[in-house]
């Protein structure tokens, strides 16, 4: 059965995907809908959902919740998006190296990740972004930095699973370099529980780069959903839905990425189809 | 002592300190006085209220934030206090006068007062609290203090200090949260900062330390042994330290607490405190701080450095709206670089108003095109860190500024950043406040003349240098005459606003919000910084 | 596991953790000095006034104009005596301030631990006995929720409705001060106020813990050894209690000893909503003010707790699992 | 002949739409007798072991029955009630799976897993002298030490051991026996069979005996039923069907089988290929950074020269170490010691680069086609990844691999498919391609042919001799099967514990073993005494 048939058979995943493309759509005709700065001080604050003209309210300076909540979007995709890529390559390339190489390289690395491990992640990101002071790139560095350890873990479980495994014995025996039985032998048999992982580390990260803002440690020039909380939690009794409606747009988004991620775990590894992906972070 | 006096009372501040000795002192409400107003004091009754940040020592001088300066003010007392309208008033000094030179003050004693340990407080703790103490540990007070020649103590309840040279608001430097009487039998000798006994504070005031859980609360309790019979009235003062500004409003419309002070409250919730009736919403009692704020500009650097920009600047930012929108009527918009509920401010200086095209207008004639996006210039804005209604500020600004074509990128950091950044210079455009300290050579000076310019925060960080506004703040700072002092402060203030060297924004007011049965509460020029012997919750 | 091997064992294993704790301590020391500004600059900027001198001194107070290199060996050299330093800034010894403030945090994260680890394996257990049925897809999708939810905001809807709205709980602190009570009644308002907090923390493990549980039970019960059970006639109710629950466990009680460290990062969020006076909330104000030695002594605090808490973990994984050998 | 006590008619059962067949068992009538061995022989997917789970009822979910009855001691079980079933399993009805490894909770000590048994079926009294007689039966050494122990610390006979005990703890009326040595070594597999066996007489139990294995038949089974695509094409007697086969596939897969008599030698010129001397490899087990773990002896020790042209079959049981020192010839493991002479040259202290030219001259082939080929990769590309590695253009190699397709008996358009969509000897057949298409002189095959069915794996070794009579190959044949090495190899050495105990012309060793271990592994094949009959076509 091919990858989609399994895939697309998966209520779940099937609901997550149609989210996720809802999300990405207002991601990407947000200029179009709301064609002006989500910063922009339009009307009355405070205003209640659906009054003067404000679909989901006006937050404490007039500024449209909706407008932002469709901007914010893109920013979220981009700090999930751009970390894991950040941490993949770093954790990818640990991952396989200790994997492959075995040996002390394998112990360094592995006592390194532990050692990762061992402060707790959040605590290394709020660190990590006060001493930047608070940037989109700071933010992704530290996401990036904090999420790395897991892939390392799992990549390295693969690489010395399959570095056993009889095809790559048959790729050393037939004389083929190290760097091209690592990336065209056993990276390609790796990758199922690598995008897995990936979906749900772009979801840990939508996450963590809302709490980080939510104590204040948010790119003060972008309107992330994680700000929009993080300036409206003060205001709740006030204006509730100043807080309540970025952080349901945080929780479909995070939701369908695992959503989709458990779909993909079943759809790539059928064998293990009830195996449901935790990723420990 | 009177007649001495009466001889100082041909100066303006010494003829308001007679008055203050004798009917006008607020903190001296007797009995009677309250029975004539209706309210009788009852004793008994803990006040729980709010600090925040928490403290991190309890000592003044060794640390002077303010939240240290609202609890500690329980605890310790200075010689004197001021009025709402900054007129000295007696505390832990019962009468002073000042010599006609104005190089003298001679200070008498309350007598009768002893330390939370026992011990007498005398004239010799005076003489060690201002001449050691401070002057090394306290930055503020000893710019001032190093200018006493001489210190003497005639009696146990005589101070007489004599001047280098006349200064005339030196009274406004004896309030508790400026120079507090420490005891001497403690401090002396010892390293002041790392002394154990920071752990556990002892002064004259009316209530005694207790108890602190760190995180928690600080806890005091009635000092039985106060010097003003029958008071305090409250058994003790509960303070909770509750980081989380909704919970401290929860706290507060529950009656968890009785009173908020200082930034407890965020500005949005205080309109709907007003409705409140069992609460009363005082924006008053900050007179001796009245803090301003402004946008700090860094006048070294391209574009900034030059007025017509900086007026551009001031054209663009609509000040009302800050004071209405942001800060929801709490404060007024600022005029200029004097508060005006600081001594010598002048009405009819007047900053440039809200008006859009004229800032266009300047811009475009400083040649600053706007290009295909309509920015003219970009400009950085480092956010000060101070809570979420200052980061609403610079997101307003930016705004703001992109109406005249100015692009502002914000820059967020902590504390600890934006301190040193400020201090090193290495800023564009930043916002800032800084007390003014009830005069304007204690606390305007130092932010416009040349000689302050420090890689030191709270300096003249702008690098704005006038030759002629330091001439004026140096003859008013020596002058003997309160109005030869008004009239060079007048002039200065003019010669400031012409070059607008900052963007004044707000004279902030911090809401002091307390249950109604809680009577007294602001009496002072310092308000919650009282040392609250008189005050008393009614049943 | 007999006394001798286990001493080995849990001697090997201090060992390690003594290095651990050391290597993140060195790690965090050289981390936060690289942060702009120092705790002189954050104390000048709350006073609102400061000269060079004033600076100058407060510096040579904190030890902050010796080399890095020596301010880290006296640091070390310090710790090797217990002696986690001093908070200038507090005017207090830093073990004293952390342990006035460790009980809160434990017993937050504590209650939140045990709720999460005891609902969650009990929902995972009812979810995967009753797999592809209605209280399977229930459950799982309740998991989910709370999984994909942002934890401080959960704290914030909790506090809206349970303290705003319905006014039950109280919505901070961790008891109600000038109350002054003691005993049960003490107790009992710790409780009422650690309800919410608890909740917020324990509910997003709990989601972990319960998707965990579920899974390794499925995959238990797939195993060749519940087979075996089955063909000996043992009753359905004891292969899940003796048989599959036991070896689904293993997984629960690694992850455990993992995750023990996010449990302490999700108390700085929880302890921020609530105002929970725990060690949380201490590190991120200490952060700020640049305190370093109370931020350095609660990096060590947790760093202890994270390698304790391993410890037990693997310690119990040893029991639970004979073949682990003391290795 | 005594009435039957199991006695399965007409099972059918069906399988999830969309599989290749219907049903996976379809009309099955089997009866077992009191004291009776049933074999039911079958290659992988025949539908035996659905047949057994059918009757212990533990099919998986999702397989429903279809049609038929499964009478057990009157009842039908099919149509019994849960609760009911569930007191007979164990009870009267015993099994043993293949599995001895993962088949016993690893986290429950083994006394208390027997006890349960006896526990769960209301038995009271003394349990654990029960548990210990019963141990004593099944001949495992020191039970008071047994009971205690967790399965973890026992070898795989011992815990097929513990297996058989427990399924035989409560004396049921039938064992059914999965595949049951399966997964053990041919020496372990013969005493597990004899103590069945034994058992069996000695308790008049009636035995449902599931095996591939027709060896594993002759040796034990009274009745045979053979199975294919899930239905039973011959049953009858066990001499009968085994020597006089009347169903084209039991015909087939009798013929299949290794008839283990030794090959007539080749004579070859004494030019040596391969000459190794004294080489030795150890392995540390667990150990990590700052402590090194305790050594296992791989290879001990090991001398032998191969000529040109000549095939050298390594055999020994699980362990012994022939797998490693096939390895450490391609240095796929690095040994500590020794020499190894290619032509004269020690590839032993060679690095990566100096070792590429001596890669293309000697090659492997893996025991798992399944896990020997890279299931992201096309057919083509796989054969064509040697000679592209070592300088041949792409375009020419692929050709090339055309050819070595047909050579391999696959047709040209497995180039462009990916592994996956072939089956185990096809995907072996792709493997040897890969190997030869480098033309090396040496190929080393470990096990090439232990993971497939019977009657492929004699397909397989056909190709095999074939190409290497064609190409002029020397050969190091890899196998735990002495039939199968009987039948390939010129000479036999023979491992044990990491040593080669005995090396000799295969009919020798065969024929006059000289070391003990060698003839206890020739006394372990299964039904030795059974000839297979060749094929009457």
């Amino acid at each position: 059965m091919s990858f989609w048939r399994r895939f697309a058979r998966n209520l779940g995943a099937m609901v997550g995907l149609a989210i996720l493309a809802l999300v990405a759509l207002m991601a990407v005709l947000a200029p179009v809908l709301f064609p002006f700065s989500p910063w922009e001080m339009r009307g009355i604050p405070f205003m209640p959902p659906g009054e003067a003209g404000f679909l989901l309210g006006s937050d404490s300076l007039g500024r449209d919740v909706a407008a932002g909540i469709a901007h914010g979007a893109l920013v979220s995709f981009l700090v999930g998006g751009v970390s894991t890529v950040a941490a993949l390559l770093l954790g990818v390339t640990l991952g396989a190296l200790a994997g492959y190489a075995g040996g002390w390289v394998d112990d360094a690395i592995m006592r390194f990740t532990e050692f990762f491990q061992t402060i707790p992640s959040f605590v290394l990101a709020v660190v990590l972004v006060a001493i930047f002071t608070p940037s989109i790139a700071s933010i992704v560095v530290s996401i990036a930095i904090v999420s790395w350890p897991p892939v390392t873990r799992v990549v390295r479980a693969e690489f010395l699973s399959l570095r056993s495994r009889e095809f790559v014995q048959a790729a050393e025996v037939l004389g083929r370099g190290r760097i091209a039985i690592m990336v065209t032998e056993i990276l390609p048999n790796a990758l199922s529980p690598i995008i897995v992982l990936a979906s749900l580390m772009v979801a840990t990260a939508i996450l963590l780069e809302s709490s980080l803002s939510f104590l204040g440690l948010g790119d003060p020039n972008l309107m992330s959903w994680g700000f929009m909380i993080g300036s409206g939690r003060s205001v709740i009794r006030i204006a509730w839905w100043m807080s309540v409606f970025p952080g349901i747009a945080i929780f479909l988004t995070v939701l369908a990425l695992n959503l989709v991620g458990e779909g993909l775990n079943d759809a790539l590894n059928p064998r293990l189809a009830r195996r449901r992906g935790i990723v420990v972070t | 002592m009177m007649t001495e006096a009466r001889k100082a009372a041909t100066s303006a501040l010494g003829r308001r300190t007679l008055l203050a000795a004798s009917a006008a002192a607020p903190a001296l409400m007797t009995l009677g006085e309250a029975r004539a107003q209706g309210v009788a004091p009852r004793r008994g009754g803990v006040l729980n209220t709010i600090i925040t940040p928490e403290p991190p020592v309890l000592i003044l001088g060794v640390n002077n934030q303010g939240p240290t300066l609202i609890v500690a003010s329980k605890i310790y007392q200075g010689l004197l206090t001021v009025t709402p309208s900054l007129d000295p008033a007696p505390d832990l000094a019962k009468s002073w006068t000042r010599s006609d030179d104005g190089l003298t003050y001679t200070f008498a004693l309350q007598e009768g007062v002893k330390w939370h340990d026992g011990r007498d407080f005398t004239s010799e703790d005076v003489i060690f609290s201002i001449m050691k103490f401070h002057m090394e540990v306290n930055p503020r007070a000893r710019a001032i203090l190093q200018r006493i020649d001489k210190a003497e103590a005639p009696d146990a309840h005589t101070v007489r200090f004599t001047l280098k040279a006349p200064f005339e608001p030196f009274l406004l430097i004896f309030d508790v949260t400026a120079c507090a009487m420490v005891p001497k039998h403690i401090y002396d000798g010892t390293d002041f900062r790392n002394n154990p006994a920071n752990a556990t504070p002892i002064g004259t005031g009316p209530f005694k330390f207790a108890e602190w859980q760190r995180g928690n609360f600080i806890r005091m309790v009635r000092n039985e042994q106060y010097w003003k019979p029958n008071q305090p009235y409250l058994d003790g003062i509960t303070w909770r330290i509750v980081p989380d500004s909704q919970s401290r409003a929860l706290a507060l419309q529950t009656g968890q607490v009785q009173m908020t002070t200082s930034n407890d409250i965020e500005p949005f919730d205080v309109p709907r405190f007003q409705q409140q009736p069992n609460l009363t919403v005082a924006l008053n009692g900050w007179e001796y701080f009245s803090p301003l704020s402004w946008i700090e500009i860094n006048n070294r650097l391209d574009n900034l450095k030059d007025p017509r920009f900086r007026r551009a600047m001031a054209h663009a930012v609509d000040r009302n709206f800050i004071a209405q929108r942001l800060w929801f009527g709490v404060g007024k918009p600022a005029t200029g670089p004097i508060a005006s509920t600081t001594r010598f401010h002048d009405p009819s200086v007047q900053m440039p108003a809200f008006n859009p095209r004229e800032a266009n207008a300047i811009l475009d004639g400083m040649g600053l095109r706007p290009n295909a996006q309509g920015v003219r210039a970009s400009i950085k804005l480092m956010q000060i860190p101070y809570g979420e209604v200052w980061n609403r500020l610079s997101e307003y600004l930016r705004q703001a500024m992109r109406q005249v074509g100015i692009e502002v990128t914000l820059e967020s950091t902590d504390v600890a950043g934006w301190v040193r950044r400020l201090a090193a210079w290495e800023f564009e455009t930043t916002i800032n406040f800084v007390y003014q300290w009830g005069d304007p050579t204690l606390g305007v000076e130092r932010t416009y003349v040349t000689s302050n310019i420090q890689k030191v925060a709270f300096t003249n960080t702008a690098g704005y240098s006038n030759p002629e506004v330091d001439r004026l703040f140096e003859a008013a700072r020596n002058a003997a005459q309160a109005e030869e002092r008004r009239r060079l402060f007048s002039e200065a203030q003019k010669k400031i606003v012409e070059d607008m060297p900052l963007v004044w924004l707000m004279e902030l007011a911090f809401p002091t919000i307390h249950d109604k049965r809680l009577n007294n509460v602001i009496r002072t020029g310092t308000g919650v910084h009282a040392s609250f012997d008189d005050v008393f919750l009614s049943a | 596991m007999g006394a001798a091997k286990l001493l080995r064992f849990l001697a090997a294993r201090s060992v390690k953790a003594v290095i651990v704790v050391l290597a993140i301590v060195v790690f965090q020391f050289v981390l936060i000095r690289l942060a702009p500004g120092d705790p002189a600059s954050v104390i000048a900027g709350q006073s609102g006034a400061a000269d060079p001198l004033f600076m100058q001194q407060l510096r040579e107070q904190f030890g902050l104009d010796r080399p890095m290199h020596e301010q880290l060996l006296i640091y070390l050299r310090d710790m090797a005596t217990l002696d986690l330093g001093f908070s200038h800034r507090q005017q207090q010894p830093v073990a004293r301030l952390i342990l006035e403030r460790l009980p809160a945090t434990l017993l937050l994260t504590g209650t939140a631990f045990l709720l999460a680890i005891t609902g969650g394996v009990a929902l995972g257990v009812m979810a995967a006995r009753r797999v592809g049925r209605p209280a399977d897809s229930a459950i799982t999708v309740l998991a989910l929720t709370f999984y994909a939810t942002p934890i401080f905001w959960v704290g914030l809807i909790l506090v809206l409705i349970f303290s705003v709205w319905l006014e039950w709980l109280p919505s901070f602190g961790m008891f109600t001060v000038g109350a002054e009570l003691s005993g049960w009644a003490h107790a009992l308002d710790v409780g009422k106020h650690l309800i919410l907090p608890s909740l917020t923390l324990g509910l997003f493990f709990l989601a972990i813990y319960a998707r965990l549980a579920r899974a390794s039970m499925l995959e238990v019960a797939d195993q060749d050894f519940v087979r075996t059970a089955r063909a000996k006639g043992v009753p359905e109710g004891r292969i899940v209690r003796a048989h599959v629950l036991r070896n689904a466990l293993l997984p629960v009680i690694t992850f455990a000893g993992i995750q023990a460290g996010q449990l302490v990062g999700g108390s700085i969020l929880v302890e921020t909503v609530f105002a929970w006076p725990g060690i949380g909330r201490l590190a991120f104000d200490a952060l700020l003010a640049r305190d370093y030695a109370t931020l350095l002594g609660v990096f060590f605090c947790t760093a202890v707790m994270v390698v304790v808490f391993n410890l037990i973990t693997d310690l119990l994984y040893a029991v639970v699992d004979p073949r682990v050998e003391v290795a | 002949m005594t009435s039957p006590i199991l006695s399965i008619e007409n099972l059918t059962i069906g399988l999830p739409a969309g599989g290749d067949r219907a049903n996976a068992v379809e009309d099955v009538s089997l009866a077992v007798r009191p004291g009776e061995i049933l074999c039911v022989v079958g290659e992988s997917g025949s539908g035996k072991s659905m047949t057994a789970s059918a009757v212990m009822g533990l099919l998986p979910k999702g397989l429903p029955v279809r049609s038929g009855r499964i009478m057990f001691e009157g009842n039908d079980l099919l149509t019994l009630p849960a609760e009911t079933f569930r007191a007979l399993r164990g009870a009267r009805l015993g099994m043993v799976f293949q599995e001895p490894m993962t088949a016993l909770n690893p986290l429950m000590r083994v006394g208390d897993q027997i006890g349960e048994a006896f526990r769960v079926h209301g038995e009271k009294g003394d349990i654990r002298s029960k548990v210990l007689a019963l141990l004593e039966d099944v001949r495992l050494p020191d039970p008071p030490s047994i009971i205690g122990a967790y399965p973890f610390r026992l070898s795989g006979g011992q815990r097929q051991r513990v297996m058989i005990a427990m399924a035989l703890a409560l004396g049921p009326s039938v064992l059914i026996a999965d595949e049951p040595t399966t997964a053990l070594d041919v020496t372990t597999q013969m005493q597990i069979l004899r103590l069945i066996r034994g058992l069996q007489e000695r308790r008049g139990t009636g035995v449902l005996f599931i095996t591939h294995d027709f060896g594993v038949v002759a040796e034990i089974a009274d009745q045979v039923a053979v199975m294919q695509h899930g239905r039973v094409v011959e049953h009858g007697e066990a001499a009968q069907v085994l020597n006089a086969p009347q169903h084209p596939y039991t015909r087939a897969l009798t013929a299949a089988v290794p008839h283990g008599r030794a090959r007539p030698a080749e004579t070859h010129a004494p030019e040596p290929v391969l000459a190794l001397s004294g080489v030795e490899k150890s392995f540390r087990r667990g150990g990590g950074l700052f402590r090194r773990g305790s050594p296992v002896q791989a290879v001990a020790d090991a001398s032998f020269t191969l000529v040109k042209g000549e095939t050298l079959g390594l055999v020994g049981e699980s362990g012994s170490g022939k797998s490693t020192l096939a390895r450490c010839v391609v240095r796929l493991a690095q040994p500590e010691k020794g020499e190894i002479l290619f032509h004269g040259t020690d590839l032993l202290p060679l690095g990566r680069a100096a070792m590429q030219p001596y890669r293309a001259r000697i090659q492997m082939v893996f025991q798992d086609p399944y896990a020997s080929l890279n299931p992201r990769r096309r057919v083509g590309d796989i054969i064509a990844e040697g000679p592209v590695t070592h300088g041949v253009p792409r375009d020419k190699a692929l050709a090339r691999a055309l050819e070595l397709l047909a050579l391999v008996q696959l047709d040209a358009g497995a180039m462009e498919r990916f592994p996956h969509e072939f089956s185990g000897g096809q995907r072996q057949r792709i493997g040897i391609a890969r190997a030869i298409a480098l033309e090396p002189e040496l190929l080393i095959a470990d096990e090439p042919v232990s993971a497939l069915d019977v009657s492929v794996q004699a397909q397989i070794l056909d190709l095999l001799d074939g190409i290497r009579k064609r190409l002029g190959l020397t050969m190091l044949f890899i196998t735990h099967d002495l039939r199968v090495a009987a039948q390939v190899c010129d000479r036999i050495a023979v491992m044990q514990r990491g040593r080669i105990v005995e090396i000799g012309p295969t009919a020798k060793v065969f024929g006059a073993p000289e070391h003990p271990y060698t003839r206890e592994l020739l006394d372990a094949i299964p039904g030795k005494a059974w000839t297979p009959p060749l094929e009457a076509a």
